[in-house]
């Protein structure tokens, strides 16, 4: 009971590509409370051209689709958003070649690999304030609901894990090595890579009709 | 945002397009991956050289693309590093025998997206490598980098290795001209102004009316401090003291001073501090051998400049005076 | 006031030595006069061409004097003329048995400086004429002017006169070579900002958040009118307009087409003007064969830009050709 | 009775050079009105001079001054002041060349002579709103002075109806050959160069010790 079709990958994929592109310019203004603010725009970028060329990407299996997402956003994505959404569904892509549905013991080996494979491109670990913050939490999270197997609770608690972590890492001073002389800009804002994964897994939520309530102002006030 | 643009969306595109309109002898445009060429191409027996980051620093990296200087170049939206793919194919449109030096400011996702375009470049045989340019001496870590930023010293790099390139030296010994620049120059700059990029629509950052802010980065990043405004004499000290006693400069070097100004600034403020930074420069023994005045790495309008100091030997002299020529002329 | 400024009353000067400094083998500096000369001197054998007017226009006129362009160049202090014996020296510095010809923009201040400064010269024996260069279509009178003004077509005028008297023409001849560039070319401006001189510490007119003032004069002065902001492509088909349509240019013509920045506006927006500027000229039939895309009369750190269409024939074109060395430079 | 010394010119002079200075800003400030804002500051910039050098001018008669005058108003002051007022002075010289002493006919003809000078420099006529609006009425009613040989009076005269000419232009649109189109912005605004003579005429009276009560604003305000 705990196998994930393929059909509702392509589900998550295509609620990511609504979300990314609803939460565009609210992405980027957060990006511009201590960063340039561009981080909406990029991603957006992207998953629009995966929206609109959705019915072209090759779905023969996970892996395929997967594959060709990594390469539209290495196409289409710039920033530091682009090598890292396009290492994490590049490494997620090579674990699921060929598979038409996963376990969730797979789900979450694909999440340790695209983790491994960002910290690799960028180097960033956890406590940096970048959305590994939120990863590696709901990588723990996923694990720990391995065992029993219910997707839905899984779920549910990994976008509870990634809400907190925007909480939890309000104050860090960002970016890993940002030196301090530097940092009060980004003291007491929210990482918006971080915001970007708890309201993706909360739409991800609503969208499998799993009943969630954030509590987290950035996520309760996103643009419906 | 009182800007000369259509849609925001497509401001790189379009003054790409311009750029390539205006220099159709000299450079081919790919508006798919925001990439410009040398019309000549790359030679198969000298060394490709290739840059590129996020937009906003024109002329820096486009407008220097063409004989003596880039093979190649491609950008980013504004301020965003460029694609992998992007930089992918900027390389491979740059492959030579002779081999590419990719030239990469240090910025995170700058030097992410080279990294993997560089390892894709190599998995298909060509011989690439990547050099990461850091002379900013403002702040050690920063927004957006490990370590410390790369920032108008650039052009020296790009120029020397240009002309190495240019007079056939191998890819190990363009990589130790840009190593050698890149260890002699050093950089700091000052915003007067912050900067509209025009897909934000709203300043990158809030500065007061008599502040400016000491060390900024090319994309506003924060600097050393924010302080009131002073005569630009005393802006100049601040500049000229912390780059010149960043690397052990020494009384009787033959340097080449850089005053960048960073896109709002008129040309007469920049002679300003090129005044009183050669005066400076002369008092501590320094020969000024060659100077740059003018905008070499900007920050969109932002009101400001920079200051560089790049030491050099018999050998970067040389490079420096080889002729040129780019898309960035007056003539 | 956020500038690279020490004491206002001195800004001109400072950067006149800057430029100085900058220039050592190219030019000489005289303070008293704030005049610049090339190293080289006069050559009797060949016609000097000076220039000068109030500063803030660089690098219009300063630096715009070496080989192939102007012989000397005065500045008065910020947008007002230079002193009549500023002038009377210019000349006299530039005097040679092959006649001196004096560009001067149609100002009243600057015409009236020039008129004393040639008759003084005249009266000293030196063969001095006057050319009068106004270009800007935007208003038939203005502040400071009877008649159109002169604006940045004032480059092509500086440009092909230094080069047919570098090639040994006559003041006859290069008199002619003013009057025909002068005939054939026109301009047109839009500011964004106003600008601040130094001394005065204040904008020089004031100008609404989503307003732009179309035909601005190169000191701020009023232009056709005002209007809200709108896109890059409708001003630049408002300018183009307003500057083809003022000569007969018709279909199958040579063309320049220059995009000046005046001041604050990055090189990237140019370029998108420029984009836009050349595929009207295409549509209109005219063949671009150079383009000038930069700051070439600037108004201080005005943000704004305007459009200059020259209609070349063979001898334009070579003498725009021709090669000239002057402090604005590149590398 | 009606002879002016020498002594009284170089009163005059000083006295002129005192007003400039005292008013740049204020001057440069009316020009910022509908000008470029820098008339203060260059007249300034010349009488600066004359004021630091007073001592070495040639003061063997009236005609060497006023030429030393005008050739440091050539040297030293820039904009359409230097000719305009370096043109005057020129003019002056010339009909003063060897005295030391002129009567107010000889003044009357000094001021005409500079009046021609100024003209044929600039080609402004009465109505353009120059100083020449405030030069030719000045000069008529000098020479209505003329017979009666009052110096008081002829000056407490000249700075009256310097002053009335603020007001009689104010409405006028600047400068001469301005467009319509645009003239809104001096269209209610003093003419610098006119105010420049009122004020200065205002401040000889004070010298000489000749009442005057001035009641435009322009001279009403003026820094003290
Ligand atoms: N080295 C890194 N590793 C992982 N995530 C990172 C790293 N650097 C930045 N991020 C994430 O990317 C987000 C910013 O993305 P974006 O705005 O596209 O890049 P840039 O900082 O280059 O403008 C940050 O909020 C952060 O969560
Ligand atoms: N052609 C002219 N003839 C006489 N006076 C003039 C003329 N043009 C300007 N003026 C006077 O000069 C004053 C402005 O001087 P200034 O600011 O030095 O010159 P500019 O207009 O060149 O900036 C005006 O207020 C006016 O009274
Ligand atoms: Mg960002
Ligand atoms: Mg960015
Ligand atoms: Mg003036
Ligand atoms: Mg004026």
């Amino acid at each position: 009971m705990s196998a994930i079709p393929q059909a509702d990958i392509e589900r998550a994929i295509r609620t990511t590509a609504a979300t990314v592109l609803r939460n565009e310019h609210y992405f980027s203004d957060l990006d511009g409370l201590a960063g340039d603010g561009d981080f909406g725009t990029s991603l957006a970028t992207g998953f629009r051209v995966i929206d609109n060329e959705w019915g072209e990407i090759d779905k023969s299996n996970i892996g395929a689709m997967l594959l060709k997402i990594s390469m539209l956003v290495s196409k289409h994505v710039g920033g530091s958003s682009g090598p890292i959404w396009g290492t994490g569904f590049m490494k997620a892509a090579m674990l699921t070649r060929g598979k038409e549905e996963i376990s969730l013991d797979e789900l979450a080996e694909m999440l340790g690999a695209a983790i491994e494979g960002i910290q690799a491109r960028g180097g960033a670990k956890l406590g940096d304030k970048t959305l590994l913050d939120a990863l590696i939490p709901v990588h723990e999270t996923l694990k720990g609901h391995c065992a029993a197997g219910d997707k839905a609770a899984a779920l549910k608690d990994c976008a509870g894990v990634a809400e907190q972590a925007i909480d939890e890492t309000r104050t860090l001073v960002a970016h890993r090595g940002r030196a301090s002389q530097v940092g009060e800009r980004s003291a007491n804002t929210p990482d918006p890579g971080i915001v970007s994964i708890a309201v993706i897994l909360n739409d991800w939520c609503k969208e499998f009709g799993i009943a969630n309530t954030p509590t987290v102002a950035e996520v309760v006030n996103q643009p419906a | 945002m009182k800007k000369f643009v259509n849609d925001p969306a497509k401001f790189v595109p379009e003054f790409m397009k311009g750029i390539a309109l205006a220099n159709p002898d000299l450079l081919d445009f790919n508006e798919e991956f925001q990439m410009v060429t040398r019309k000549s191409g790359p030679s198969s027996s000298k060394v490709s050289i290739v840059q590129g980051s996020g937009s906003g620093h024109e002329p820096a990296h486009v407008m220097a693309v063409g004989p003596g200087m880039l093979t190649a170049a491609c950008q980013g939206a504004v301020f965003a590093a460029p694609p992998v793919d992007a930089c992918y194919e900027t390389i491979k449109a740059a492959a030579s025998d002779a081999g590419v030096l990719v030239l990469v400011n240090n910025y995170q996702g700058d030097r992410m997206a080279w990294d993997m375009a560089t390892e894709m470049a190599t998995a298909e045989g060509i011989n690439a490598r990547q050099f990461w340019i850091n002379d900013d001496v403002a702040v050690e870590d920063s927004l957006y980098t490990v370590g410390r930023r790369g920032v108008a010293g650039n052009f020296f790099v790009m120029k020397a290795c240009g002309a190495a390139a240019e007079a056939g030296a191998s890819l190990d010994e363009v990589e130790a001209v840009a190593k050698k620049v890149n260890d002699n120059v050093r950089s700091m700059g000052v915003a007067l102004t912050s900067c509209i990029p025009p897909a934000k629509g709203t300043p990158i950052f809030e500065l007061g009316d008599d502040e400016i802010e000491v060390g900024v980065g090319i994309h506003g990043e924060p600097g050393r401090r924010r302080e009131k405004i002073h005569s630009a004499d005393a802006i100049t000290e601040e500049l000229f003291e912390a780059v010149s006693s960043d690397i052990p400069f020494k009384s009787g070097d033959r340097v080449a001073i850089m005053v960048n100004g960073l896109g709002g600034t008129p040309i007469t403020e920049l002679y300003v501090i090129y005044a009183k930074a050669h005066e400076l420069a002369e008092k501590a023994g320094f020969t000024v051998v060659r100077n740059y005045v003018g905008e070499y790495c900007t920050s969109l309008e932002m009101a400001g400049a920079s200051l560089t100091i790049l030491k050099l030997d018999d050998e970067l002299e040389k490079l420096l005076a080889a002729p040129a020529e780019t898309a960035a002329r007056i003539f």
